[in-house]
């Protein structure tokens, strides 16, 4: 087994190689994943702003002063 | 062209079917890519012989050339869904392009990194400036300018098509570094694996080869699901039914 | 209030000249805590340029600037005047809260005022997070009115406010002068004179071309 | 840290510029490509000859890491100019120096910085081996501040212009040469097998006289600029 | 020519950019004086060995005037853009695509063409011989306005977005290469004495393909670049 | 004066979308020659999206826009349309009459006009040779409203003209407007409210956010 981990040497190069692959495609995995989960988080806080701007000026609304 | 094809795309291209249709792919996509890929590295790596002149080294062919395959399948993918995309403009098809060119950059980045992992104990060097090896590169500023390009406007659908325009004028490319070795005489060799005709090399290595290109198929395929999926819901974020996926009990969870 | 001695913001013969011709002819005013002034004039009157002129940005040709009855200089005076120019100064790819903690970390905060509340005071409540980038034109005066609210400058110069502004932005505008009055502070504003300046009768400087 | 305070307006100031990168994300892996495509670019104009390439590597690295920041020093001042943010950062109670050394400092992270991480490979890319390889690292830490501050002065100089690329481009190459000469001259040291410790040394001592003075002048030279 | 013809409305725009240019002279002369100054900078990156120097001089000068061109190419529309004059020029009567072509001939005349003229002489800083500078110069004619063509395409697609100039090297560098190698190829082809026709052959093949197609792309791409 | 029976100018349901959500709600009207209509609306309510839909910058989301009883395209019309956006569209190394002249080339010229009488007529006279970025705020628009002048198109769009004007500039731009519908042309223009529109009383309609 652990002949057959070392390659004959070139261990090193093969095994680099199969990480290489696995963390550039794990990235390339959860990149989406993350980016839907945010946009769904945008959404949410977007919707929460348009409630506000329909109901304008909760907080510190003195407007008729003008 | 035939106007089936707006038609057909546009039954599938409505946003929320499609993103109905690939949220149910895309575990089937993954799981499969991720079993078909740990038998074929299995098989690739402790199975298959070692090669009679380059020892264990060659076992980099297992990751080396699917990813380099998938580098140019991708872009020929793109290609098709840019055109069909600007023609039409279809909005799923610009999407398609779009999301497409990250997984087309990770491969491209995969097979320099692994080419330049098995030239330094084949050729002695970790990197030459042959034909096939340059033009892999240019193929990864490529996609990257494509990538970038899109995210550089302001308004994505705009961004979708300026960068769809340079996909097809990046097109050029492919046929460049694939037949590199047949135009320019180089280090890296030729087409030494036919899939079909009898091929040099033993059984043992060639089946753990097609798995693997099975299994990157599949994983493009899980991939790009994912990546339109998101894409979907931030460019369709004023329609109704984003906003109840958004507000939905799990804050969308599965689909 | 403080006791009006010396003006906070005053101006001495002040002339400005570009290629030995003078812009502006030579202007003189006082304002005290409390005072808004509102300078007049066609276009080309020279108007924009005096303006930068009192800020220290363009050299006086002639005359000087005194602020609080001391010479006024960029180095010692700065933080006690806030401009408002043609440029707005929002990064537009800032949100517009992002934008004023800027200047609030830049020029400090006046007691008892949050960013929110400048925002919301202005008519921006709902559009915190939206960068700078997308609002209208009269969106984006806004953003930049709400500065004004939030610093500690107790003198204001502003280069056309009511620019792109609707009825309503006009209000605030003339809302936001008067209550700066009223805390004490002075102002200089500049205008075409197509707009009708609703608030209290201010005093006037006329420019000529 | 109270704001209005100094330390709450530099911390204001480099988080906005910090926070507008990121928000371009995209520009700050520019440069690197650039760099990256430049580097490229000389093997097919050469020819791929590998010791000729050796030989050549760390100059071709040192000037296009040059050019690389010189395309990004362009964007340091005339932004805040055109959209009116350098007037609020006059009239701020801050000192002008004080705060255009942050906009500096940030630039050198967003612009520089990851030259400098990039460079080994491209270097590599040449065929550079590994010890000149840590000296050129060394190098162009050094050099790179020393090209931030001393381009800020220029592009400070330029902005009152309308198109300032060229001009600064004009501007700072000449100032540059005697760190190209320094930098790219350890490195050839290293590869000769040369000590190399005395042009490392004059880029150092040049570096702390600038972080004092370019502010100062850079500060300046605004000034000027904005008087138009 | 009656005003608004479309031969009136060509002259007008060629003799607007024209003039625009010479208003700026200072900015035709710039991509010149960059081209001297970074060929300038090699001989300090990497010794005075000029045997070495004679080797790379070819490479070193196309490599040089593309870097120059592209800085250059920035300003081919976005002064338009920025200013609203784009939004007349696609109002106005006459198809977009000429008059792009027009603004693209304008590019070459101000930017290209004192390249071109200063070329030999950089050349020669690097002790690049007599014949294959004849080679040099022809093959220069050909691909600048190839390269003036292609970035025009490329610059239209950038045109809408915030900041493009680094952008856009990273996508025009790639489509430059062929251009590169053919031109350089037959400058070293003529140095070592063998037949430089073919690669020239290529470029002015390719030339004639852009010429006709590169106008009608930017053309598209403008109108994709104005929607924003 | 042309038979009026196909408007100049119509738009049909037209409303446009960013990221799906509408910018301004289906608008419908049509312009005869002779008619000037005032669009009218406050901060950010899409005015200034709506006249880059009409002029094709900007593609429609919904409806139709007609010229000429023809759906209106770029390629087609071009030349046909002017108009007057927030930017310009003035060279400012080029002096009033040389950007003057590159409009003349592209779009040709109105018969018995010269562009030294248009430019007498905006009031620059005098500052012909004065390149346009020297001309103050104001001035440059005036330089911009002599194209509207000199053009021969006969649809005007105009978006916020009256900004950065004083009294006169206004008066200016009503005079014009009603001196190019007694032409038989038709105008769009657009205004936050602020001023008063002192020209015949004109169509109105309105944008709400
Ligand atoms: C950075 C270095 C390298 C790069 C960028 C690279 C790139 C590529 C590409 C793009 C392909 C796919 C070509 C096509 O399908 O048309 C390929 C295939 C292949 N590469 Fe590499 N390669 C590199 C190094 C190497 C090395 C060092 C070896 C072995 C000594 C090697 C062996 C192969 C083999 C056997 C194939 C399959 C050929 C075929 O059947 O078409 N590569 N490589
Ligand atoms: N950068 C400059 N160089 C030379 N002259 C200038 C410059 N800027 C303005 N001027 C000239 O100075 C005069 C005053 O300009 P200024 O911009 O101060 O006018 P203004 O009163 O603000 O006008 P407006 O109401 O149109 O904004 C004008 O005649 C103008 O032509
Ligand atoms: N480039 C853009 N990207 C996204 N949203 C935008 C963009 N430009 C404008 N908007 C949004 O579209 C709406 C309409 O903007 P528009 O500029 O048409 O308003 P307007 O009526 O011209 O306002 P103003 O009187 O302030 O100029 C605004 O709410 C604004 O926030
Ligand atoms: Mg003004
Ligand atoms: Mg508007």
């Amino acid at each position: 087994m652990i002949a057959s981990l070392a390659m004959g040497g070139y261990g090193a190069y093969v095994w680099t190689a199969v990480a290489v692959f696995f963390i550039v495609l794990l990235i390339d995995t959860l990149a989406p994943l993350a980016r839907r989960r945010r946009n769904l988080r945008d959404i949410r806080a977007r919707i929460a702003r348009q409630e506000n701007r329909r109901r304008p000026g909760t907080p510190a609304s003195n407007e008729p002063n003008a | 062209m035939a106007n089936w094809v707006p038609l057909w795309l546009h039954r599938l291209g409505s946003p929320p079917t499609f993103y109905r249709f690939a949220g149910s792919v895309y575990p089937w996509a993954l799981g499969l890519a991720i079993l078909l890929g740990g038998v074929a590295l299995y098989g690739g790596l402790f199975v298959a012989p070692a090669d009679y002149q380059q020892g264990d080294a060659y076992r980099i062919i297992f990751i080396h050339v699917p990813s380099a395959w998938m580098s140019l399948f991708i872009y020929g993918v793109m290609t098709l869904a840019a055109f069909i995309g600007l023609v039409w403009r279809i909005k799923l098809a610009e999407t398609v392009a779009m999301e497409s060119a990250p997984v087309g950059a990770a491969f491209t980045a995969i097979t320099l990194a692994t080419g330049s992992l098995w030239g330094k104990p084949m050729w002695g060097t970790w990197w030459t400036w042959d034909a096939r090896l340059t033009s892999e590169l240019v193929l990864l500023f490529i996609y990257l300018g494509i990538v970038g390009l899109y995210h550089a406007f302001e308004d994505r659908r705009q961004g979708a098509r300026a960068a769809c325009f340079l996909v097809l004028v990046g097109a050029v490319n492919v046929p460049i570094v694939h037949f590199s070795v047949n135009w320019w005489n180089t280090l890296h060799q030729g087409a030494t694996i036919r899939l079909l005709g009898p091929s040099h090399i033993a059984a043992s290595m060639v089946w753990p080869l097609l798995t693997m290109m099975a299994a990157t198929k599949l994983y493009y395929i899980a991939s790009l699901f994912a990546r339109v999926r998101a894409d979907l819901i931030a460019s369709e974020g004023g329609k109704a039914w984003v906003r109840d996926l958004a507000l939905g009990p799990a804050g969308g969870g599965k689909a | 209030m403080r006791p009006a001695a010396s003006p906070l913001l005053e101006a001495r013969a002040l002339s400005f000249f570009r290629q030995d011709e003078p812009v502006f002819g030579p202007v003189d005013f006082a304002l005290h805590g409390g005072e808004i002034a509102l300078v007049e004039g066609d276009n080309g009157s020279g108007k924009t340029t005096l303006m930068r002129v009192l800020t220290g940005m363009l050299r006086a040709g002639e005359g000087e600037v005194l602020l609080d009855g001391a010479t006024f200089s960029l180095d010692t005076m700065a933080g006690a005047v806030v401009f408002l120019g043609h440029q707005l100064g929002l990064k537009f790819d800032l949100s517009a809260r992002e934008n004023l903690a800027v200047s609030a970390g830049l020029y400090g905060m006046r007691d008892g005022i949050t960013i929110d509340t400048a925002l919301a005071d202005v008519g921006l409540a709902g559009f915190e997070d939206e960068p700078a980038g997308r609002l209208s034109a009269g969106q984006k005066k806004r953003a930049a009115l709400a500065r004004l609210l939030l610093l500690p400058a107790r003198v204001w110069l502003l280069d056309e406010p009511y620019a792109n502004l609707d009825r309503e932005g006009i209000a605030l505008v003339n809302r936001l002068l008067h209550e700066h009055a009223v805390r004490g502070g002075a102002a200089l504003v500049t205008s075409h004179g197509a707009v009708t300046f609703a608030g209290d009768e201010p005093r006037r400087i006329r420019l000529h071309a | 840290m109270t704001p209005g305070s100094t330390p709450a307006a530099c911390a204001a100031l480099l988080r906005r510029d910090l926070t507008l990168a990121w928000r371009r994300r995209g520009d700050i892996a520019m440069p690197v490509l650039y760099a990256v495509i430049v580097v490229t670019l000389f093997p097919f104009a050469l020819g791929p000859d590998a010791a000729l390439l050796e030989r050549i590597a760390g100059g071709v690295v040192f000037v296009t890491v040059l050019l690389a920041m010189l395309l990004s020093l362009d964007g340091l001042f005339r932004p805040d100019i055109d959209d009116g943010s350098m007037e609020q950062l006059m009239l701020a109670p801050q000192p002008l120096a004080l705060l255009v050394g942050m906009k500096i400092l940030a630039h050198w992270l967003t612009a520089a910085l990851p030259l400098i991480v990039i460079a080994p490979v491209l270097a590599g890319m040449l065929h550079l081996p590994g010890p000149p390889m840590a000296v050129l690292v060394l190098a162009l830490g050094l050099s790179t501040p020393l090209l931030s501050l001393l381009g800020a002065v220029l592009v400070a100089l330029t902005a009152g212009t309308k198109r300032s690329g060229m001009l600064l481009a004009l501007m700072l190459l000449p100032l540059c040469v005697p760190v190209v000469i320094f930098a790219a001259g350890a490195v050839a040291a290293a590869q000769d097998g040369l000590p190399w410790i005395a042009p490392i040394a004059w880029l150092g001592a040049g570096l702390v006289l600038s972080v004092v003075l370019a502010p100062l002048a850079c500060a300046a030279a605004l000034r000027i600029a904005m008087e138009s």
